[in-house]
């Protein structure tokens, strides 16, 4: 098993490791039974994703492509961010070990599942204010 | 560097490669020919098998020599199995064996036998009581690990010994850990056979030994060549066993000086780490443990990612045995001993050796409650 | 000392000892583990790997590391034999085959499998009609070696993995003796699985390497930790396989320069031999041999009294076999090339290698003669 | 397997190696088929062993147990010589691997064989001598 320089520096300095307290959408993804539990959160404004952060219980690979996830995600539209998937992340970080390919699939699913609770929340809004 | 994890494996110790190098180059003759070059080659392994001897407190020809643990282990149970399955085809070994025998259990399964792995308590210590009601008439094989390379559990080898024999059963330890850590005899114990592994006391990786006591039928397992007593064929590896044999011989007397060295350490960083980081599990039994070996579950944090941080502070360990950090299933040992499932993934193991000092202890002692803190923050089970 | 046993075992080239050495005390952590120590032990690995697939012509995942040629035919033998139970038991192979592919097909008569040793014409080449009549539909593994250890025959193995593979049945090939001698190429041979050996090839012994064709289920045989992508469990003999890929990196680029000179030391040999001593039979076949074996019989005269006074001029030779120079058994492959009986314990092998010299060739010449008089005086069988 | 100094000995410098024209007892053990096959000569004057040789077509073991047979035997009595075993001759060799303990069997089978083949002449002689 081999991680590139890549995921060392994410380990090092992740990006965008934290909560928000005030996020507009949020997901968990995983299970510790399974080794890893990501969290992510967003703050979107204007359909624009202007704050993102995460926090992560999991191994390598897991943390570091949930740190790239933040930085490819920041500043998108809700739609450019959906297009994301884990493929992106992997090049971003030059690739993971064969036995690591599934912990990217975390992050895509964290971001997913965050866009989908701002969604629901945006419709609650919606109806609440009699749409 | 800072290396502690002594029980996945050691560096050679340099008075080993001293004495191995010769025989590449130089003494290389196949222990098989008839020439003098070869008899010497011949004299060396019979050399090395008399230290081995030694510091098992067996006779040579009890000693087999393989390439390592591994096969050690399938050999006795594969061999066992074939060699008696007309006698019944029953084998018992615990819930908390190396891969080596699970593995190989589960091969045995496969092809007709039954086993039963015997549970342990939290501490990962063998239920005595249900090895003695779990022996049947057509048991044919118990194998428990003399001690074991996650946790450092030590096992009541003797006690085990003197149940399966009064069955007139074969009794089989996997003594790889213990051998070289702590004065261990094949027949004060009373076992009929025992696994060894050469890199695990300071010499090579590739070789190790099977012990098995006078008077126990069993057949190769290597077929091919009369090496070996006709036991084990192959050419042997020669510069291995050498090597192995001085492995033995410097842990026979340097041993005991060694062991308590160690534990003292072992015991300084595990106060440390009691003492630093909060919500921490010791894992494996408070004294019938491998004085060098320290296993603790850390709450909210996952093992890979400490495993991470500590290699980029120059600290070598392990989240369990070697042969699983690759892997993503949880250690069986720990679910062995009760480990609640949130903790599974969450394991740490320090196994120190004799080139550890006080200043390595320090050293983790600072970088790893920074690293546990970081991996808290950055945690969504940590509150 | 006048070496002339290369079939037997080969000294370690010195550009082998030196790569090797390194991953005794320095970079010697677990290919398994995680941190930088250890994934360079992998990396390593991996480079072996890539040179020993150079030399064989495949893939790099189609190469799993054994400890020996030994391991490597009792694998593909036994995990094949298991792994295919369930559609046939039938097992054919050469009756000149080593003993590590014998004496496995024994035990698996042993355990309930039928085998067919094919005859071989008097050169040791195999009957290819015979085994193109004997592949019946519950046959599920050919076995022939490349070349004979002991009279150097060169088998068809192309022609014979042809006829087995149309029938679709798994073709395995003992390739120890042709590694590195001359040019074996497995994808053009065609065959699913090949054995090797280090230490025939100026690499250190206790390593060597089963190919298995990508596309072929081979069950494990050594059951335990992950490693070889979990096909072959046992911390590897990290040295030794680093040593086995420099071997093979020398082999590919120097084997031809020197496999054209060690033939001609042979044949200077041969002729002197048949111009010097009356009375002999050359054995193996004369083209379809392996360019530095020289096999034959001397009548009226042991072998292994030739073998002692050899030693005593400081010449190393066999008398067929390392193995069974030990045993008192007479050559299987002499008794299935048709050597009249009373000449079966008169064999002589010299085996070359890149070491020898025009003078060595000579100082044998000079030896032997008188050696083989003395003994024939000495002998109640030569009038 | 290891053979003592005085084997390579006896291998280099065989004692009483030859044949005898006129032997008075001659044996012939083995086969050529097992790998050894060894004759042993012997001239009697007296009931005494005057010269004794051997021929040996076999292995180290069977070379240097015949040459030390012969030196043990030479001059004895028959009665003497009967007594001598391949225990005898192993002890002069300081010991054989244990894989050529048979070979040494070989010796003193020849020399009984020889001993038995010269009563059998002796007791011809007496009988034509009309005894
Ligand atoms: C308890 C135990 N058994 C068996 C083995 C296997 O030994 P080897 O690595 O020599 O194959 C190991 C270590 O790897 C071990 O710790
Ligand atoms: C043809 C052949 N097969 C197999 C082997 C066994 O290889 P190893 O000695 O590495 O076990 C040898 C040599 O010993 C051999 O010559
Ligand atoms: S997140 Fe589960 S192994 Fe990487
Ligand atoms: S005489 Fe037969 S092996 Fe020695």
């Amino acid at each position: 098993m081999d991680y590139t320089e890549k995921v060392y520096d994410h380990l090092k300095n992740p990006r965008n490791m934290g909560k928000i307290e005030d996020a507009d959408g949020e997901g968990t993804v995983g299970s510790p039974v399974c080794g890893d539990v990501m969290k992510i959160y967003i703050k979107v404004k204007d359909n624009i994703i202007e704050d993102v952060k995460f926090e992560t219980f999991g191994c390598g690979a897991a943390i570091a492509t949930s740190s790239v996830l933040t930085e490819l995600v920041k500043g998108k539209t809700i739609e450019d961010a959906e297009k994301i998937t884990n493929k992106d992340v992997i090049a971003v970080l030059g690739g993971l070990p064969p036995v690591k390919m599934h912990c990217s699939v975390l992050a895509e699913s964290g971001l997913k599942s965050a866009i989908a609770d701002y969604k629901g929340k945006q419709d609650n809004d919606r109806k609440r204010q009699g749409g | 560097m800072i290396y502690m994890d002594y029980n996945a494996t050691t560096p050679c110790d340099k008075r080993v490669v001293e004495e191995m190098t010769p025989f590449f180059s130089g003494r290389f003759g196949n222990p098989s020919s008839i020439y003098t070059l070869a008899r010497d080659a011949y004299k060396a392994i019979e050399q090395a098998r008399g230290r081995l001897a030694k510091l098992l407190d067996c006779n040579t020809n009890e000693i087999f020599f393989t390439s390592g643990g591994t096969e050690a282990d399938n050999w006795a149970l594969v061999s066992s199995a074939f060699g008696l399955r007309n006698k019944g085809k029953h084998i018992i070994t615990s819930s908390i064996e190396h891969h080596a025998v699970l593995h190989t259990c589960q091969f045995l399964e496969k092809v007709g036998y039954e086993v039963l792995y015997l549970p342990v308590d939290k501490y990962g210590v063998v239920d005595v009581d249900v090895l003695k009601q779990s022996i049947r008439n057509d048991t044919i094989l118990v194998s428990v690990m003399a001690a074991n390379n996650e946790i450092g559990t030590i096992q009541p080898i003797r006690e085990i010994a003197d149940i399966v024999k009064s069955k007139g059963v074969y009794f089989h330890t996997d003594a790889v850990q213990v051998t070289g850590k702590t004065p261990f005899s094949v027949k004060e114990m009373g076992v009929d056979m025992a696994s060894f592994s050469c890199h695990k006391l300071y010499g090579p990786k590739g070789v190790g030994a099977l012990y098995v006591r006078k008077g126990v039928t069993l057949p190769p397992f290597l077929h091919g060549g009369g090496q070996e007593r006709r036991k084990r064929a192959g050419t042997e590896n020669v510069a291995g066993i050498v090597g192995l044999g001085k492995a033995a011989e410097i842990a026979v007397s340097e041993m005991a000086e060694e062991e308590a060295k160690i534990r003292a350490l072992r015991d300084r960083l595990e106060q440390g780490v009691r003492e630093n980081i909060p919500e921490i599990i010791v894992n494996g039994h408070p004294e019938q443990r491998l004085s060098n070996t320290l296993n603790f579950c850390v709450k909210a944090v996952e093992g890979e990612a400490m495993l991470l941080h500590l290699d980029l502070d120059g600290i070598c360990a392990s989240s369990g045995s070697a042969c699983t950090s690759g892997s993503l299933e949880p250690s069986h040992v720990l679910i062995a001993i009760g480990i609640p499932e949130i903790m599974l993934h969450s394991s740490l193991r320090f196994s120190l050796g004799k080139h550890n000092t006080e200043g390595d202890v320090d050293r983790v002692l600072e970088a790893l409650p920074n690293i546990v803190e970081k991996l808290r923050r950055m945690s969504p089970l940590w509150q």
